[in-house]
């Protein structure tokens, strides 16, 4: 790698393996696959440097469709192994690709740490509120009374939210996608792709078997602008075909509201500033929820502080700058004796 | 020394000893710990062989006083060779009530007493459960008891540093180090030496403990007479020639497998989350970053082994060390280790089991675990770790198999050998043999599960490196391509040739050596681990009585050495001893077909040479 | 019928047939399952006997027209004893070019297929990667090959209904079964009320299923001389009399264990993880919730053992499912349980491995796993399912072994009899006898490790009693107290005494039997779980050729049956088959000093019978 | 249990067990021993039908020094064991008690799911910041620079904050208590059980052997009360010797900061009214820190909604209503025939 190598732009295209792909026809899957070899070919990543770690699902089978080097791992712990790649070797691009069952049931544990380290990579979850690789069971997105075969009279659990959650674990970069939405898509994924720490992004990812349209309040095309709201850090928390919806902070109520511009004496200035490096803004923007409130995408939260590989590896760096590796010496250290 | 008439020598006399058991035992908050390791060093710096056990209690710091906060270091040390920590104490030091009740159970008969009478008070024997004072009754009166009020003479002897109540007590333990040098002639300068490096920033502190030292020292000068004490002479023993030090068992091993990757010329990178016995393992490497170590403390045992699977993805050399319960955390994500086929050195420091069990305590019960506790067949090299110096030797061999053959390899070791000392002659790194590892490179022809058709190992490509990008995962793998696949006849292949892969690597170890003894005969004592002490002891002693028995010790658990079949079928009988229900007993059997004795020990204590001795004479039916 | 000369019949006579195997395969959207297990209802309602055998892919929907997309499904039925799904099918249906190719390998040469012709246009083709149309060269010529343009015909038939394309495609498989009832002489009434039922909502679906099904069987009917088609009889099987249905592994099971718990008297509490195999024990649990079963869908398979383990104390039955890997989890948990000796039935729906290996396929290898698989001295017992209908009655069994005995109780069942059907004579629950549970109650002297002399089981003192408050955990308890124990002889003790709990109840199992054969002999056939159709098979032909060999079927895998070494060692020699590399055979041997003879089989498929009867045949050293 | 009983109060000795205690002298863990057995006694608890649940650790060593049925079960596992017993039996009264490892580290997942679902348990999180019982390595809640035996050269790890995870979680209960504070612990831990559903209550403790102090900068009985705000739902945050410092919402800042009554024209209008219900406010309330904001103590948030234990067996009472339970029924459901 010493060798100056012409460097060609590769294209999405590029990016394809030989694999036949093998999610259900229609599954969100391919709309994200195909939006991430775009943050790929966009951002000008190399194949070779490029790693994607996965855990066990549907969606985890994505590593074998993306012709960088890949591990399809074990349920649930794809984090550890992508921590093990990352110190290793800093220099790798790892991404993470996980599902709502993979990443926050059963790896929920190594998410949280993953994030709360902050280890440089880019944490793809993909939500489609169910567990569809094992015939869809409930997971822990999933909505409270939904019938599965495991809860045939409705499911009696809360469901968590993935970017709350994110948020709790300390995550200094949390995102959301839809993965239909190809024009914003690559573009979120790209700015986790530069973020240096552990970029977390939620895809809203239809599971057309299972949990079919799960979203749809909110994702189908017709009413989009209306329902939902893309972040722009600096700028006023504007949406709506119309371009009238706002979302306000009332100070009484201690929670945002959407409020329309131009009603109840409501002008620009009471709109809200999206400040990306606001947690407290971030805990209520992640909070808000369809339909009383848009599905906030984009980029909710970003935030950087050094990230763990790099800590790691300066600490490393610094040990032996005032300490020779001499391996005989070592062994030699403290009370020794002769016998001769 | 066991054996020797300890009490019968001449009054004044210098006492020649071919080896002595001390045990040093008080509070938890009696600084026995240090007392121990310091006279241990002593003793090593003067060239005896020696062997330590220090045995402390569960809790971090127990209630003063009570027996579960009994601390003990127990040395045996000789002219002659040492290798366990000694069946029974001749010496034991004896610092509260506490002490006297828990260890008083294990003296030799006729063994000397050294005991704090000052600490004899009524608020110490009733948190020791004595409703009468010991010392008043005759129940050691089959002991040399030396009465000696040593706080009250500690005290004294610090008493112009002005140091606090407390403070002047935590010097009991340096008096009574002091009078223990007087009486095995060893000089104090280290010691000195190591206390004002210790207590460099509060000098006074550093100069009281030298007084007590000095004072203990001096009181045996002085009251010789009146305490009717004796001095003792152990020599040197006659090792080979070298630079030595004191190593227990966890830092030989960490050592070796840093040696191992050095050799291999690998970024070592451990996954680990603390555990006792196993966290010194985390710590020491914790502390060798100029070596380029990467320690990760993960957030549990999942991790830990995901991370170190992830390491050797990356190319770099996987590690994680744990103890049973964390071993049984790290079961799944092995099996994707093996059905990977990447290199892993997964270290099982054993204790005592089931469970959570007596995590302080040693035993040898995870060998089942290791060979055969995964689901699917998912064969692994075993190895075994047999005293405190072996595993720099194990470590090596582990990360040269596990890099050759593209494997996982586990380590066995236990909580005994983890904490006890021996000292050990000082390798040079430079006489190993490197193993620099080959990563691929070329990318005609390549898929990830191309083999070596020698050694059956996979290739491994790094990440980074161009035109090898793969992908590889836990869904079984074509033979030929490396993809998914769900073919029968294919699986068959894998499954086939992932066992053929480990099997052969008996080929590649050395045969086994009977350890002591000869090759045939009518007994022999198989072992494996920290007994070897034990039952080299016993044999060796059992030779000398002119009985016919050897002893042969394995470090190969899995594959186990291809000339063993044949080795222990040429005895008339085998002896299978060890610390845990019979599982290498079990092991054997199904392999060889072969009726074994099995001598089972699980009480969390070591064996004692003196259990395997009558095992040895009973199985020759009492007959030499 | 394997055997029988199937093809050679004459003309338009309704040939009779002992037995028959089927096969079903197309695309996963086409309905194969539905189709065989509506078939399956049929032959089963008229009498005959049957084992069936799901095949599908791992993917949830493959893309259309692939290999990998192929599911099949295989009936044998028969007027004789059906024990496996049939080696090889007599007669291959086929819905497309892809499971052709997937499936024509293993047509028993000479055998029938039925095709649908209009799928092998060129998109098929390529897709499963046919250069060449098969039909259209001579690599069929060995069967009989039926091309119907089925596709065609369904639509056509459907036509009236109005549907688009797609869901008048979806018709096919209802046409295909029309013709198959025609050509076994099975009725379509009940398949007619399904249909109606399954789309009541939609009645045009309801019509138009129904009248492809007709228009199949009219098919037959009109089609018979011109495709040279023919009708076969197969007759009822004479069963023992009372009222039968038909019950795959994973229904039996988790019936078998509700109704142990209800023998109990105790209130059933499953934690569980969904996992291939093993989810639908979890679905079906779930949906029992008018017995009081209580389901918890865990974060994990560690919480899901976790919860289990917490029912258990607090006075319930705590049950957890799962396979292999998830059961490799467990491992860490599984030892408290031990140690604490709390009842628990752990089930594990064995499937290939290692690591994620072929999640759909089978395999028995989790036997070292759930016997060895755990750190410490852990001993726990362990039954096994040896095909769909089992399940019942080891299910009732573990539950009166856990409750008895205070243990946790292992089951192991596999991939293949878990979604295989078999006809079940359904038992009467009045006819068990119940073993109600006695809880401790009684204060007087009571410690949480007080022991049943008789049967070492503790007691079990649940929350919510008075008086009886006391803690329990994973470190050594002692024998007389309860509390926690460091003691070295008291670890022994417990140690001993958990070994002697378990290896007593050996005392409680039954004697084992001859599945089939002689008390000693020649040979005998070993083998546990769902291999004993296949044996069953083999050594009844081997035995009806005049062969002396006899089959011995394990329920109890640990402790082993008390008289099974006995048995064993009454044959000249024995063959253990199973479906991994030799464990049971490992096991076997350790215990008995036997030198068994391994038939392994690591395909992620079932046994042959004729595998079977080949090894017979060897080890008579091919005379019989 | 059908008898009448007479029901005696008991007092806190009543909850001791014949057990030693095992832990440090001066460790925190003896005062909240003290506080819990307090909090038992004021609410009437009663031993047979109480039971406390703990993981491994010094802290997880509790169950044996309490009467009532106890279980120390493995390392970061209680909310599943808690989670069976309260399923089984949802009548007994269920403690769980672990520590910053224990519950945070290899435990984190669990707690997620046990706060997400909402069991009915009381939480008792002993914050020492260290991992105790295995003689000192960092935890996830230590603070970074930390030198510990696996840290010597000082923990790169960025710490977690319990009660912000809580909050993530989506738990429905979170306090926060001080060993020592005798006074006041015992009244948070009632509270605690009072509500349904699971309440999790984080408590500094000291670990006076490896990490003495860590807490001094707030928990100096001397500067408590400038340095601790303690919440009463429905009050003003106002806090201080002179009861003059206040909390309050700074809109441009979009985040909390400490205001002095009387400067700055700061009146008392000014100062955030805590309101419980709050998440928004709890987020905010959990992440302040000293020594820029006071300790946050007391009831954080507390917003009930139905238990998980509840839901369970509601659902399986609502069915067995209206299905009987007849096994052999259940056998013969389906198809089935008649051989005679
Ligand atoms: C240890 C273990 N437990 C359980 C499983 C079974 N399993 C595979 S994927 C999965 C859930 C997948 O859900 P999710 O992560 O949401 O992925 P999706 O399929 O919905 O994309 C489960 C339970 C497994 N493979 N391994
Ligand atoms: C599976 C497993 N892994 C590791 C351990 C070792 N271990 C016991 S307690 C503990 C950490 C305890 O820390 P914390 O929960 O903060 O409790 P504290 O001792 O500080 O009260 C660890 C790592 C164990 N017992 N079991
Ligand atoms: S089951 Fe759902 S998530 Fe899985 S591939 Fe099919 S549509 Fe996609
Ligand atoms: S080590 Fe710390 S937390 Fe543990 S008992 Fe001692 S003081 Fe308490
Ligand atoms: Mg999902
Ligand atoms: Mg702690």
């Amino acid at each position: 790698m010493n060798k100056p190598v012409e460097i060609t732009k590769l294209s999405p295209k590029d990016f394809e393996t030989d694999q036949e792909v093998r999610w259900c026809p229609g599954c969100g899957d391919y709309a994200i696959l195909k939006g991430v070899q775009m943050a790929l070919a966009n951002t000008g990543a190399r194949p070779e440097n490029t790693v994607f770690v996965s855990g066990i699902g549907c969606s985890s089978r994505f590593p074998y469709y993306i012709s960088t080097y890949g591990f399809h791992t074990i349920h649930g712990r794809a984090p550890g192994f992508a921590t093990g790649i990352k110190l290793t070797n800093p220099d790798l691009d790892v991404w993470l690709v996980t599902g709502d069952g993979d990443g926050l049931s059963i790896g929920g544990n190594h998410m949280l740490h993953v994030l709360r380290r902050n280890v440089d990579l880019q944490i793809m979850l993909f939500n489609n509120e169910i567990y569809g690789l094992t015939k869809g069971q409930y997971s822990p997105t999933s909505r409270p009374g939904l019938k599965t075969p495991s809860s045939p009279y409705g499911s009696v659990d809360a469901p968590l939210s993935p970017c709350v959650f994110a948020l709790g674990a300390g995550a200094r970069f949390v995102a959301r996608g839809i993965d239909t939405s190809l024009k914003e898509l690559p573009i979120t994924l790209a700015r986790a792709k530069e973020h240096k720490g552990a970029s977390f992004v939620e895809i809203y990812q239809n599971c057309i078997v299972y949990n079919d349209n799960v979203f749809g309040e909110f994702t189908e095309k017709k009413t989009a602008q209306d329902t939902q709201i893309h972040l722009k850090d600096g700028e006023r928390m504007i949406f709506g075909k119309d371009i009238k919806k706002g979302l306000r902070f009332n100070q009484d109520k201690f929670a945002l509201e959407v409020v329309i511009l131009g009603e109840n004496g409501i002008t620009e200035d009471d709109i809200l500033i999206h400040d990306e490096k606001n947690r407290h803004m971030a805990f209520m923007l992640c909070e808000i929820e369809a339909p009383e409130y848009p599905a906030v995408c984009g980029v909710i939260y970003c935030n950087p502080s050094e990230s763990y590989d790099h800590s790691v590896t300066a600490q490393i760096e610094k040990v032996k700058e005032t300490k020779k590796a001499d391996f005989n010496a070592l062994l030699r250290s403290g009370r020794t004796w002769i016998v001769d | 020394m066991s054996g020797q008439p300890f009490m019968k020598i001449q009054n004044s006399a210098i006492q020649e000893l071919d080896s002595v058991v001390v045990r040093f035992a008080g509070d938890s908050g009696d600084g026995m710990q240090l007392t121990g390791s310091q006279f241990s060093v002593v003793t090593a710096l003067e060239g005896s062989d020696l062997s330590t056990f220090p045995d402390f209690p569960a809790e971090i710091r127990a209630p003063v006083g009570t027996t579960f906060g009994v601390s003990a270091f127990q040395i045996n040390f000789g002219s002659v060779e040492i290798s366990t920590a000694g069946d029974e104490p001749d010496v034991l030091v004896i610092m509260n009530p506490a002490a006297l009740k828990v260890n008083i159970g294990n003296l030799r008969k006729g063994g000397l007493i050294i005991l704090d009478e000052g600490s004899f008070n009524i608020k110490n024997l009733k948190k020791a459960g004595y409703e009468i004072n010991p010392l008043d009754d005759d129940s050691l009166s089959q002991y040399d008891v030396k009465r000696i009020d040593i706080t009250k003479m500690t005290v004294e002897a610090v008493k112009e540093f002005g140091l606090g109540n407390k403070d002047a007590l935590r010097c009991k333990n340096m008096w009574t180090l002091g009078l223990l040098l007087w009486m095995f002639g060893r000089k104090r300068q280290t010691i000195i030496e190591s206390l004002e490096q210790k207590f460099a920033s509060k000098p006074e502190l550093a100069e009281a403990n030298i007084a007590a030292l000095n004072a203990g020292h001096a009181f045996g000068e002085t009251a010789e007479m009146s305490y009717a004490l004796h001095r003792y002479h152990v020599n040197r023993y006659k090792e080979e020639a070298g630079t030595y030090r004191t190593v227990n068992g966890n830092q030989s091993l960490s050592w070796g497998i840093l040696a191992g990757s050095q050799l291999a010329g690998l970024k070592l990178v451990l996954g680990s989350y603390p555990i006792t016995p196993a966290s010194p393992l985390l710590h020491t490497l914790s502390g060798l970053k100029e070596f380029g170590v990467v320690t990760f403390q993960a957030e549990d045992e999942i991790a830990a082994i995901c991370a170190a699977i992830g390491a050797s993805f990356a190319g770099g050399l996987g590690m994680t060390t744990s103890s049973g319960p964390g071993i049984a955390l790290k079961t799944e994500a092995l099996g994707l280790a093996i059905s990977t086929e990447l290199p892993l050195i997964v270290v099982d420091i054993q204790r005592a089991g089931p469970s959570t069990g007596l995590p302080t305590k040693t035993e040898q019960s995870d060998l089942y675990q290791a060979v055969w506790g995964r689901n699917g067949d998912a064969p692994l090299v075993v190895l075994s770790v047999s005293n405190s110096t072996d595993g720099f030797d194990v470590g090596i061999e582990a990360v040269r198999i596990a890099t050759k053959y593209m494997t996982p390899v586990m380590i066995l070791s236990d909580g005994y050998i983890a904490n006890a000392s021996e000292p050990w002659r000082i390798p040079d790194i430079n006489d190993y043999e490197p193993f620099p590892v080959k990563f691929h490179k070329d990318p005609e022809g390549f898929h990830p599960f191309l083999r070596n058709t020698e050694t059956l190992a996979r290739v491994w490509a790094k990440p980074g490196t161009e035109g090898l990008m793969h992908r590889i995962g836990g869904i079984e793998k074509d033979y030929n391509s490396g993809h998914i696949s769900y073919d029968a006849v294919n699986h068959q292949k894998m499954t086939d040739v992932r066992k053929a892969k480990i099997d052969n690597i008996a080929n590649d170890f050395p045969l086994q050596k009977v350890s002591l003894g000869t090759e045939g005969g009518k007994l022999a004592v198989v072992g494996w681990g920290s007994t070897s002490g034990a039952i080299h002891q016993a044999v060796k002693r059992a030779r000398n009585d002119g009985m016919d028995v050897s002893h042969i010790h394995l470090r190969h658990i899995w594959p186990l050495p291809r000339n063993l079949e044949e080795l222990l079928k040429s005895y008339d009988k085998v002896i299978v001893a060890e610390m845990n229900a019979g599982q290498l007993n079990t092991l054997l059997r199904s392999q060889y077909l072969l009726d074994t004795t099995l001598l089972s020990k699980v009480t969390g204590q070591p064996f004692k040479i003196q259990e395997i001795t009558d095992a040895i004479i009973e199985n020759l039916g009492g007959i030499k």
